[in-house]
């Protein structure tokens, strides 16, 4: 396998930033990672992972959709789209890996979202596979190889060297534009890495966490569970996991007026919030339970109904702990589960 | 056309002027033909104490470079008490915009009575001149509402 | 870069007209001339003023219409309000087709028709009557039970009385809730009349109307003896996207924008009941 | 502790004084503790936890618990009990309905802290004589109990209760407490400085609106942010501008009512410290008004609600301090 040695790291972000717009995970004052565009001298954080999600990439928090001229009766629609640029993001995770192929699913899907395609399009995801899962770790759960991510290409640390795959032809043209910093190197202490990082995943407290009894099968049964009203009592009813979480992409269109125009953009939006099925003569989700109950089972019951039995999480377990109150998609499985 | 790209700051001022003193000055220093700069748009408001923080910070956001708030002098308010709360009111906000780091002297609260027609002339435009220093408000303002 | 169903239309409002006393029918046009886009009968399109919202509206008038769309809009929120007070002449913004349509070229072909609709809820019916109209010889009989809280507040009345009570193959019922002046007709709840009537039981069903109208009249359906699978509605949820991805329209697993917003009986029967 | 607390609320909800007990309930882990409602003393036994980290204020849940059939049993800490006093003057809680224990507070520990220092995996933590014995599936870490407590516990105001129907443990007293070390510093800075200081924290925003919703002073039933009627709602920062004006106007819509409980700097999921905000609030109305602490009592007034005719102008903003 290709490899460079850690300590020449700085010059592999330099190749690529020399090319193309690089982020990697870096940490900020306060001690947590977040991507930023890579600048001479920046390190790549030794956290597990980034506060927020990597689905800003894509899927921004807000971008502007297309503004409007109005004068007197006519409107003019302005097409404010412009072409991405190319982007590398180093250092995704296995967990957000996945969720881009979960974000596919719905973006793409016809009629193509434009806005997330053209970014999509432009990046070349690299990923990392981890060596020091944390007790909120839950991929396997879904499937996910934590220490073989999947994305355009993947490295692998040994502790001493970085070693690349490439998974697909935008990974190997990646690999290729940085060959000349790259050698070929001995895996056998990779090797020992990965079997270690496995055995640690096999000891994680939620290591048998099992989604064998979610899935579409079962809808109206967990629609009608009982345990959603407890679960939803301590429910604050604010967006902290929608908004951490790699998978979630309900969103919100909205005008804003600048007193010379229209601008119309998108932002997140959270299923969590009172007015999030608002209209002008009701609203069918009255209260925090129904809001609670439908990010539960938009995850782990509709998406898996129309999407083949994927689900709707990555276990990347953002939301265990950032939740003000803990409540999570772990405990209400717990709660929840049919057998 | 050609924009002149040295042309002086022209900085745009709102100022909340409550309906039965400050109001009433302005108008009293319009007839009594007195200047005061046209950067000056006034906001008629039932007493200075209608002014919700918001209003300030929506005037920042919709471009203006400095608030100026006028009301009755303390004691004279229309409905016995109002401006002694917009004065707490307003320190604790102006206190607010300058622990963020926003400069101070884009707020300013002025009593300014029916009959002190000059007075207002003159705060106004002593206060544009004190703005116009100041530049245009980058720290507080809404991008998307910058005119191009 | 290809277009983007996010980016919308401009249409032109050509002629609105004041249906009752809270419903505009208006007419749109592209600013070209000719209708924006195509569509099928039941399937909706999203209109807006920019700042002041965007919000679904099915299409009322049929697709064998060339000429232009219709929309009967009901004056209820910020942008409805907008509508109606709008003059000719008003550029707005729209996009669509969205939904699913009623299935006039397959399951409904040759079918004995029964149409029940009450207030504004003739609205998105009105587009497959009048595309069954023009093309009567591929469907069995019409009937149409429409009911409103009064006289005025009858969409289209005009239509009505002038062009469907003249058609010689449809038959159509009006009914209002309380008695009026001038108003010779039938008095009573949409339910009650539909039971009275007692239509044969061999007709597909088509029903749009208040909630508490649909419950009530389904359950009539079934006691004279009419079968989930006979009976479709068209839905309405909060929505912003119309393709299923923002995430807010769905009943169970289903987009009332993409999987809607006609759905059978027996399908919305498997769902939760959360609409 | 925790035992001495399950047993009185099963022998108060026995004897019939409640109905209902509030508290927190265990999680996966040994740091993510949920509030939870407890109806029996199966519950309580099994699932009721009171340890270092519960340090979730239940006050906010009983604004909407004491309008249910019945009265509620609730563990007030020391700073709990200023929030539920201050919505007790606000007329937002039946007093009747709830019965107040007043227990011990903190110092509570934070997890992010532990995590912060590179700890990880971890299954179990305990405190032996103030040094954390942390148990992780990488081995055994430790570190000094008082770097991993919580912000707001480092700068405790009060272990005094203000409220309460019984007391498990003693009382104590109002602390003379840092708290207003990094208002301080933060406006001795200049202007630029305090600018680009607040720029970075508050461009972290998500607009979760966590620190809100977790307010027990914020309790007004459709907030303005929420309102589209009202021009200013927001659902996300699309400009820097709505990024300050939200925590600008969170803070001021608090400001007099706010008791410094610090949950929403606990809450924030990037680590903002919001409650410099409300601090500075504070510590002006102090300073311009007379000392105030609100929640104290539930009958004077509130600083913005009252006034002196010889209050100082808002000129002295512009006189005083760094510019």
């Amino acid at each position: 396998m290709l490899k460079i040695s850690l300590d020449k790291l700085d010059k592999l972000f330099e190749a690529i930033a020399a090319s193309q717009t690089l982020y990697i995970p870096a940490d900020r004052e306060d001690g947590a990672a977040e991507y930023r565009k890579y600048e001479s001298g920046m390190k790549l954080s030794n956290k597990l992972n980034t506060l927020r999600s990597a689905k800003d990439f894509f899927f921004p928090q807000t971008e502007n959709l297309v503004d409007f001229k109005m004068e007197g009766k006519n409107i003019d629609v302005i097409d404010v789209r412009e072409e991405s640029e190319d982007f590398v993001i180093f250092g995704v995770r296995a967990c957000d890996a996945r969720s881009f192929t979960i974000l596919d699913k719905v973006f793409l899907a016809e009629p193509v979202d434009s806005y997330y395609k053209n970014r999509r399009d432009h990046s070349t995801v690299v990923t990392m596979a981890c060596t020091r899962p944390a007790e909120t770790c839950f991929c396997g759960t879904f499937g996910i190889d934590a220490s073989a991510p999947e994305g355009d290409a993947a490295c692998f640390s040994d502790g001493e060297n970085l070693f690349f795959e490439a998974h697909n032809e935008k990974g190997q043209k990646f690999i290729d534009s940085i060959s000349s910093l790259l050698e070929e190197g001995n895996t056998s202490k990779l090797d020992d890495v990965r079997e270690k990082t496995r055995d640690i995943l096999k000891k994680l407290p939620l290591a048998n966490l099992s989604t064998d009894n979610f899935g579409g099968d079962k809808l109206n049964e967990y629609f009608n569970s009982d345990k959603w009203g407890e679960l939803s009592e301590s429910c604050l009813g604010c967006g902290t996991c929608t908004f951490v979480c790699p998978t979630c992409q309900c969103y919100d269109i909205k005008d804003f007026n600048t007193g010379h125009g229209i601008k119309r953009f998108r932002c997140w939006d959270s299923c969590m919030y009172s007015d999030f099925t608002k209209m002008a003569h009701g609203n069918p989700r009255l209260t925090q339970l129904e809001r609670f109950r439908q990010r539960f089972m938009h995850k782990l019951v509709y998406f898996p109904a129309n999407n083949n039995g994927e689900f709707g999480c990555v276990g990347c377990g953002r939301c265990l702990s950032k939740c003000p109150i803990s409540m999570n998609i772990v405990k209400v499985m717990k709660a929840l589960e049919v057998k | 056309m050609q924009v002149n790209e040295n042309k002086e700051f022209e900085p745009l001022i709102v100022a909340f002027c409550c309906n039965w003193c400050s109001y009433a000055g302005a108008d009293l220093s319009g007839t009594n033909r007195l200047n005061y700069p046209t950067n000056v748009k006034i906001i008629r408001v039932p007493c200075s104490c209608r002014v919700n923080p918001m209003f300030i910070l929506r005037a920042f956001q919709r471009g203006a470079d400095g608030v100026i708030l006028c009301g009755c002098h303390p004691g004279d308010c229309h409905y016995t008490s109002g401006n002694y709360f917009t004065r707490r009111r307003m320190t604790l906000l102006f206190s607010m915009l300058d622990f963020l780091g926003i400069e101070r002297d884009r707020t300013r609260v002025e009593w300014v009575s029916a009959a002190e027609g000059a007075k207002f002339a003159a705060t106004m435009n002593e206060f544009t001149e004190s703005v116009k220093k100041l530049g245009p408000n980058r720290r507080l303002e809404d991008l998307r509402c910058r005119k191009q | 870069m290809n277009n983007d169903t996010l980016i919308p239309y401009i249409g032109v409002v050509t002629d609105i007209r004041q249906d009752t006393p809270d419903v505009k029918t208006f007419r749109v046009v592209s600013p070209e001339g000719g209708k924006v886009f195509e569509h099928m009968p039941g399937q909706c399109a999203m209109l807006s003023i920019p700042g002041v919202g965007e919000a679904m509206f099915s299409i009322t008038s049929s697709p064998t219409n060339t000429k232009f769309m219709e929309f009967s809009i009901k004056k209820c929120g910020c942008l409805t309000t907008w509508l109606h007070a709008m003059d000719v002449g008003q550029q707005i913004t729209i996009r669509g087709p969205y939904g699913n349509a009623f299935p006039v070229e397959t399951e409904l072909k040759g079918k004995d028709l029964l149409f029940i609709a009450g207030g504004i809820g003739l609205a998105p019916l009105r587009s497959v009557i009048n595309y069954v109209r023009d093309k009567r010889a591929n469907y069995g009989d019409v009937q149409v039970i429409y009911g409103s809280r009064s006289k005025d507040d009858l969409v289209d009345y005009k239509e009505i009385i002038d062009e469907w009570m003249t058609d010689d193959g449809i038959k159509v019922d009006l009914t209002i809730d309380n008695p009026q002046e001038g108003w010779d007709g039938h008095v009573g709840f949409v339910p009650n009349y539909v039971k009275e009537l007692n239509p044969s039981i061999n007709k597909t069903v088509l029903i749009c109307g208040p909630p508490i109208m649909i419950k009530f009249t389904l359950a009539g359906l079934k006691e004279l003896g009419f079968k989930e699978t006979q009976v479709y509605t068209t839905m309405e949820l909060r929505m912003k996207c119309g393709v299923g991805k923002c995430g807010r329209c769905n009943i169970g697993n289903k987009y009332v924008c993409k999987d809607g917003p006609v759905f059978r009986f027996d399908q919305l029967g498997e769902l939760p009941d959360e609409y | 502790m925790q035992e001495a607390m399950i047993n009185k609320a099963k022998q108060l909800l026995a004897d019939g004084t409640v109905n209902r007990v509030i508290g927190w309930k265990r999680g996966e882990f040994a740091y993510d503790i949920t509030p939870a409602v407890f109806e029996s003393a199966e519950e309580l036994d099994s699932e009721f936890v009171y340890d270092d980290f519960t340090s979730a204020n239940v006050s906010k849940y009983l604004v909407k618990e004491c309008k249910k059939e019945g009265r509620i049993l609730a563990f007030l800490k020391p700073c709990d009990t200023y929030s539920f006093n201050q919505l007790i003057k606000e007329h937002r809680v039946v007093r009747e309905n709830v019965y107040i224990v007043g227990i011990p507070g903190g110092p509570k520990l934070d997890a992010e802290k532990i995590k912060a220092k590179g700890i990880t995996g971890i299954l179990g933590v305990k405190n032996e004589n103030y040094t954390l014995k942390i148990d992780t599936v990488y081995g055994e870490e430790t570190m000094p109990f008082y770097e991993a407590i919580l912000d707001k516990c480092a700068s405790c105001k009060s272990k005094k209760h203000v409220v309460y129907d019984e007391l498990i443990g003693e009382d104590g007293d109002v602390l003379d407490s840092n708290r207003f070390d990094m208002v301080e510093k933060l406006e001795n800075m200049s202007a630029q400085e305090r600018y680009d200081f607040w720029r970075e924290q508050l461009s972290k925003c998500i607009r979760c609106n966590a620190c809100r919703n977790v307010c027990p002073a914020c309790t007004c039933e459709k907030c303005v942010f929420d309102n589209p009627n009202s021009g200013v709602e927001n659902k996300a920062p699309a400009d820097s501008f709505e990024e300050n004006m939200f925590h600008i106007i969170r803070a001021f819509h608090v400001a007099g009512r706010c008791t410094d409980c610090g949950e929403c700097s606990r809450v924030c999921p990037q680590n903002i410290p919001l409650h410099l905000l409300n601090r500075k609030f504070i510590k002006d109305i102090n300073s311009l008004y007379g000392e105030y602490q609100a929640g104290e009592d539930t009958t004077s007034r509130a600083p913005l609600n009252d006034y002196n005719k010889d209050d100082c102008e808002a000129s002295i903003v512009h006189e005083r301090g760094v510019e």
